[in-house]
């Protein structure tokens, strides 16, 4: 259950934000989970709860919207694009290593078409916010 | 796009006392070999010592003090493996001695992504390992822990003073606070003081040339009871 | 948006017979020290020789070899610095000792830059003297010069031989041709012969700790009478 | 004068895409310099001229259309956003020197709000390809 540390580091985010924005209210934020992680989304969801600071007021009423994004990754050397399934490509091994530091992909996955482990993993790698919505007392 | 890892770091630093990062620019000086006798040291003298090893591609930490590879254990993050009485962390732990080969920004990533879930807890120590080169990790460092202090080990060698010289330079030039140059693998007159000089840093001290760390690796006490880890021990700015 | 310095790398190098890239993964093991020997040996032998240093942020060749720092001519392109017979490439012509902190992509666009301007010739041999490390350098040379052999340099040390062992599984799984390992710094009896056999390498033969390289540093005739030179002169793979 | 490599590598570029569209005659091509690099815009449309393959009708009127882009900066650690003017903050030697190997700009200049090396050059490197415009035979 490391994804404790990882919804927490959403929190201290959220909460900067809040407090930089002079949010009085956060009311929805988008989490974005990729796939590459293999983070499951419901585990995630109890974990942002279970570390949401319970006697901050601003926080009372969010709503996290989670969504999985697909892993894009591309190739130096061919130039492919594909989408790595980990779970079927690396074994459980490699797919936990992952799972910790998405970087070991360059470990344990290849390009499919050239087997290179050299690849930029365009999208899906870990855990980012999008819009942070709120209100302000004025 | 908020990287939600950012907010983290320094909650996840903050029960630490003191973070040191054992560099120098130049490869195979002994960075890590100084790094592990140092946590060591530490650790001996009852502080409660972390030790990092930042040369994710390449990483030594673990067989130069023997500790095994596996998985952490992971509840509400990460938990350094614990070792001769030092915490570690490395790359290594997760895919033993499978190469990765990580281009500039995944070395970001994977320094971030451990940054942000490792719960190193209350540490009076922690000792950060770096690569050879000026390159992502050496300016990661600064960008994400700049309360580091810098101790630079150097060698009696041309080559290696002229690499060395070029990180006292960026450390200067930013301002990082230098604890001082330790001149490693010394076998005799160097140019070390000379260097120390050039860019007003202390020289620490001298740990000789002590061909009985080869037979040593892997075996902390071993390593304990070398000269070089007694001549350490005598000058280590702890 | 096209790169056109990828289309031009192949004609950049198409006068040159060999490239050797001298490498190890791990640093300090003397992959310089070698790449400039090898490079001296060669250009001894009537060879027409080219040495670039890829170890960009903390390049070394030319210290190693007296070779002073300096703009190369440009006409056409950039000529490599002619020293002691052999024609150098290095970011120190351009900066000297400027620090030059450089990320990941900034070491491939560097890299990039300077196959496209440089102006080889016609050579016999052309040696790459890689940088520590599994990162940008290490895949740009598989990706930009695929017909690269490699000299692989360890040395009779445990964590050295931990590092190697990875540059080797890389470069096994990829197919590059590997042309022999090469023991470095060599004292006696060591596990170098074991970590050729476990990927199927030849071990090309050893060169001798030799204190002497130290004072021949930046002169090329003294470094053509180490010790060293000799043993790797009857060794190279020319 | 090492802009001529750098314009022969445009042409073998060019020359390369014309192979592999098929084309009978490049019209025009859209070459994007730097201006981190300092490139003079005539000097560089002489050099194209010059490397031009001569006897390749394909190229017989071929119109190279240049403009000078803006360098743009990011710094990592601060975020400012900025464009260095590399003859005023660089020394003659560090200009020369960016000249030749653009990323010596992390040794010659620095971010005007920190002070650090440490930033990425978004914008106005070097030389880039855009649009060739070309016909087939058909
Ligand atoms: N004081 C010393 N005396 C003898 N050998 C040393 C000494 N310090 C380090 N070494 C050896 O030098 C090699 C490189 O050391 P290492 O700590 O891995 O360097 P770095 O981390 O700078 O690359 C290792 O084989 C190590 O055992
Ligand atoms: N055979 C050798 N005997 C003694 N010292 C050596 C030998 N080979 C290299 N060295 C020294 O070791 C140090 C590191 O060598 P270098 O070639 O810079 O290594 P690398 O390029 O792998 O980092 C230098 O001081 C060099 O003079
Ligand atoms: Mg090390
Ligand atoms: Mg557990
Ligand atoms: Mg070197
Ligand atoms: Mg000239
Ligand atoms: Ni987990
Ligand atoms: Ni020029
Ligand atoms: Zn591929
Ligand atoms: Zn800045």
């Amino acid at each position: 259950m490391h994804e404790y540390a990882l919804a927490d580091a959403v929190i201290a985010a959220v909460r900067k934000t809040a407090a930089d924005e002079r949010l009085a209210r956060v009311l929805r934020v988008e989490v974005r989970v990729g796939a590459l992680q293999s983070i499951d989304e419901h585990t995630f969801a109890r974990a942002l709860d279970t570390v949401r600071p319970p006697d901050d007021a601003r926080f009372a009423a969010v709503e996290f919207a989670l969504s999985l994004v697909p892993v894009r990754c591309r190739c130096r050397p061919c130039g492919a694009e594909y989408g790595p399934e980990v779970g079927a490509e690396a074994d459980a091994h490699g797919a936990e290593a992952i799972h910790f530091v998405p970087e070991l992909a360059h470990s344990y996955l290849r390009c499919p078409r050239c087997q290179s482990p050299d690849f930029d993993i365009l999208e899906g790698r870990g855990v980012t916010i999008g819009r942070i919505e709120g209100e302000r007392d004025e | 796009m908020i990287d939600p890892r950012l907010a983290v770091i320094d909650t996840r630093l903050a029960g630490v006392r003191r973070i040191v990062a054992v560099t120098g620019g130049k490869g195979g000086i002994g960075k890590s070999t100084i790094a592990c006798l140092l946590a060591l040291a530490a650790a001996d003298r009852g502080l409660r010592t972390g030790l990092f090893d930042l040369d994710l591609t390449s990483p030594t930490d673990h067989v130069i003090l023997g500790a095994p590879t596996g998985f952490p254990d992971e509840e509400f993050g990460i938990d350094p493996a614990m070792h001769a009485g030092v915490g570690l962390m490395s790359l290594a732990l997760f895919a033993g001695s499978t190469p990765a080969p990580l281009r500039g920004d995944a070395l970001t990533n994977a320094v971030l992504e451990l940054l942000a879930i490792t719960r190193w807890g209350e540490l009076d120590l922690l000792v950060l390992d770096m690569p050879p080169g000026l390159g992502d990790t050496a300016l990661d460092a600064m960008r994400f822990v700049p309360r580091c202090e810098y101790l630079v080990v150097t060698t009696p060698s041309t080559v290696v003073r002229e690499t060395v010289r070029r990180t006292l330079r960026l450390l200067k030039e930013r301002g990082a606070p230098v604890l001082g140059l330790l001149e490693n693998m010394q076998v005799g007159e160097s140019g070390t003081a000379a260097l120390a000089a050039e860019f007003g840093a202390t020289v620490l001290g001298s740990v000789p040339r002590d061909d009985a760390l080869e037979a040593a690796t892997g075996d902390p006490d071993a390593l304990r009871k070398t000269a070089a880890a007694a001549a350490l021990r005598a000058i280590a700015p702890l």
